[in-house]
């Protein structure tokens, strides 16, 4: 088994470098970063599209409809574009591109698809109830000593210390 | 003086390419970082790997001493800067959802799109399942919409509600920070377990 | 590492003498106000800041050294009239740095244009811009000259207000 | 290991001198002393009693009049559809929405010029725009608009011709049928100037 431990960067290197990415986002566009609201960019877009109507009706969706621009042109599409890119950039730099589906030995296959699709789901949900997910909401929120972006960060991580046991098979 | 985009009225097009830029710098940041592995994410909650608590506090203290120290040299309005919203039964409840979704799923949104850009499928399914979340939201929005905009209190700052300067908190933040650090790395220790490390 | 400590201390020694030093870059934006409009909106409510034309007569005639009169207007205007003993600061150039030594000092400056309003408002500006001890002359050149060379001067006293209506308004309604 | 002291050790320092600066708010919007004196020659924010009583003949929606004198002065006497702010509650939380906006130009006026033009200056440190002032209050409005002075025999037409203008409109103000000095046109609600122009941020 190959060493492993130089593999990634070291993690507070990496969290200048986030922080810097954060900073530099802060001072050109007056606002941190972000990724389920391009998520809702991407279901808004396409409801618009098999139903603009239906859209149209719905009190959620409509709100992000703005006359004929297209919601999917804004500007967080393009930053979680640019993540999708920087991501791959850095896995091919570091020689980590391959398909694989990680999980833990105890677990098959395609629990570990369904669990990923909950998780996600619960996410996805979540991040809408609560304006913001990880990113948009409690590390830009932290950055700017927001009370919403300490509440949701205590919340996202107490919740998830809370359940770990109960999902631990998952994991270890 | 910053932030640039607003205050200049910069052209549409310039701005979706910054947005671009940064995400190219945001994606390359999680991917080095080592946040498109789902069980290294999830090493936090276990203690065996706590790099997601690292690279978030340090990123979210290096961006807030930048921005506190803009902002006394007068680089950046803050006035401009955006501050989320707090709602506060949405954000707690919002974030309580979150935090399930995150262990069960073992991902976030954005470390999702970034881990399924080096090819890990369960990243894939994941960004599905959001996109599911999200659609059922907007579909039963009328459930939630008294909860979802319940006990509004505005763009409210650490500062404003217990009356201590920024710097101060900042500092607070800083030192809890360091604390958890040290904490975490003698979990790290503790919990060690060197076969799921040599696999992520 | 022989002695650990050594090196931290020096560390943090290192690491907060860049803090300073960067702190102490703060940008020192040329024209930059040093009073908020509500601070200077409550001295204006005040209106402390007015000399009445009486009293700069009187001033003026025991030449007393802790007061200069600064004259606002265009060199031209100066030349033609201005108040005995006045210093010209034209108002298009009153931040220009030859005229700092005229209005940065521990004298009480007394500032008049034709009328009062423009010296009003290069008073506010001033003012913003942290320049203290400073006044305005009520009615300016204008009603010095109509007013305060007279020999008969005491006899013909009225106050000068522009804020004064000068109209009766039941005049006015009555019309209606 | 070293790498998480080291970073510790500058973190907390940074985060000290960041706890002992003072606080200090940027506001891009304001303006700096040069800039307001070169505003203050340009002269662009005075408004002429005619072009004033000209807008409110024929009802201009775009004009505001601002009222700064105190209360009792306002109902003693006031142009029609003046909305009163007393100059000493000028930045209080009710009237600042007013002076923040976008949507139509306050003309700022009072007996004279000084509060108006006081009034002015304030809100132009601010930032705010769309703030005028009318050219010598409401003493040059009387003595221009109600009681016009018939210019002499030397002066030109064009003289002649402004001054059957103001007798025209002396007549809309004062005569039969004239509006009421208590405000008949009501007061528009503001529109207030958008702070932060990203509306949606974060990634709610």
């Amino acid at each position: 088994m190959e060493k492993t431990a130089n593999k990634y960067m070291n993690p507070y290197l990496a969290g200048l470098m986030l922080g810097v990415v954060l900073l530099a986002s802060f001072y050109l566009t007056g606002r941190g970063l972000g990724a389920s609201g391009a998520m809702r960019s991407v279901v808004v877009s396409s409801v618009n599209t098999v139903s603009h109507d239906y859209a149209e009706t719905s009190n959620y969706f409509s709100k992000y409809i703005s006359g004929e621009k297209s919601p999917m042109k804004s500007w967080l599409v393009l930053e979680v574009l640019g993540v999708l890119v920087g991501g791959f950039i850095s896995g091919a730099f570091s020689g980590r591109l391959n398909f694989k589906l990680e999980k833990s030995p105890k677990i098959t296959s395609k629990k570990r698809i369904y669990l990923a699709i909950i998780g996600g789901a619960l996410f996805g949900f979540g991040s809408q109830l609560g304006r913001g997910c990880t990113s948009g909401a409690a590390l830009t929120g932290m950055a700017t000593l927001s009370l919403a972006g300490y509440v949701t960060m205590m919340a996202i991580f107490g919740t998830a210390f809370a359940l770990a046991y109960f999902f631990r098979k998952n994991w270890i | 003086m910053g932030p640039i985009i607003p205050l200049f009225e910069i052209s549409e097009e310039i701005n979706l390419l910054i947005a671009f830029l940064i995400g190219l710098g945001f994606g390359f940041a999680l991917e080095q970082a080592g946040f498109s592995s789902s069980r290294k994410l999830a090493g936090m909650f276990y203690g065996y790997d706590i790099t997601v608590l690292k690279v978030f506090f340090t990123a979210a203290i290096t961006a807030m001493l930048g921005l506190l120290f803009m902002n006394y040299l007068g680089m950046i309005d803050m006035s401009i800067v955006y501050v989320n919203d707090y709602f506060m039964s949405s954000a707690i409840i919002g974030g309580i959802i979150m935090g399930a979704g995150f262990i069960i799923g073992g991902f976030c949104p954005g470390t999702s799109v970034c881990a399924a850009a080096i090819g890990k499928i369960d990243a894939m399914y994941f960004i599905g399942g959001s996109l599911i979340g999200i659609l059922l939201f907007g579909q039963t929005y009328p459930l939630w919409e008294k909860l979802h905009n319940a006990q509004h209190l505005g763009s409210l700052k650490l500062s404003d509600s217990i009356g201590v300067s920024d710097g101060i908190l900042g500092l607070l933040v800083i030192a809890a920070a360091v604390v958890m650090f040290w904490v975490g790395e003698m979990a790290e220790r503790r919990f060690k377990r060197e076969d799921i490390n040599n696999e992520i | 590492m022989k002695r650990p400590y050594i090196k931290i201390l020096g560390l943090i020694v290192v690491v907060l003498a860049v803090g300073l030093i960067f702190t102490s870059l703060k940008s020192s934006k040329k024209y930059k106000f040093n009073k908020s409009a509500e601070k200077l909106h409550a001295e204006l409510v005040a209106a402390k800041h007015y000399l009445d034309p009486y009293k700069a007569l009187e001033i003026i005639s025991n030449k007393d050294e802790n007061y200069i009169f600064v004259d606002i207007r265009n060199p031209r205007e100066f030349d033609n009239f201005h108040i005995e003993s006045a210093v010209n600061v034209p108002m298009q150039r009153a931040l220009d740095e030859e005229y700092i030594p005229y209005l940065k000092n521990d004298k009480i400056k007394v500032l008049y244009s034709n009328e009062s309003i423009k010296a009003d408002q290069i008073w506010l500006l001033l003012t913003q811009y942290g320049y203290e001890n400073l006044y305005v002359l009520q009615g300016g050149a204008t009603y010095w000259k109509e007013n305060m060379l007279s020999k008969d001067l005491f006899k013909s006293k009225s106050e000068y207000d522009d804020e004064k209506l000068k109209f009766d308004i039941n005049k006015v309604k009555a019309s209606n | 290991m070293r790498i998480r002291f080291v970073l510790s050790i500058v973190l907390v320092c940074l985060g000290l001198v960041a706890a002992i600066l003072p606080q200090t708010k940027n506001s891009s919007m304001e303006l700096d002393a040069q800039q307001l004196l070169n505003e203050i020659q340009l002269e662009n924010y005075v408004i002429s009693v005619d072009e004033m009583a000209n807008a409110l003949i024929n009802n201009d929606p775009e004009y505001q009049l601002i009222d700064l004198r105190p209360e009792a002065d306002f109902k003693a006497y006031s142009l029609p559809g003046s909305l009163n702010i007393p100059f000493d509650s000028l930045f209080s939380e009710t009237w600042v929405p007013y002076i923040d906006q976008i949507a139509r130009k306050n003309v700022f006026y009072s007996n004279g010029t000084t509060l108006a033009s006081e009034a002015w200056m304030l809100t132009k440190q601010k930032g705010y725009k769309n703030n005028y002032i009318l050219n010598g209050g409401l003493n040059n409005w009387f003595a221009t608009i109600i009681e016009p002075k018939e210019p002499a025999s030397t002066d030109g037409e064009e003289a002649f011709f402004q001054y059957e203008a103001r007798l025209g409109m002396k007549q809309f103000f004062t005569g039969a049928g004239a509006v009421s000095s208590s405000s008949s046109k009501q007061v528009k609600k503001p529109v207030p100037r958008k702070k932060k122009k990203m509306v949606a941020g974060g990634c709610s």
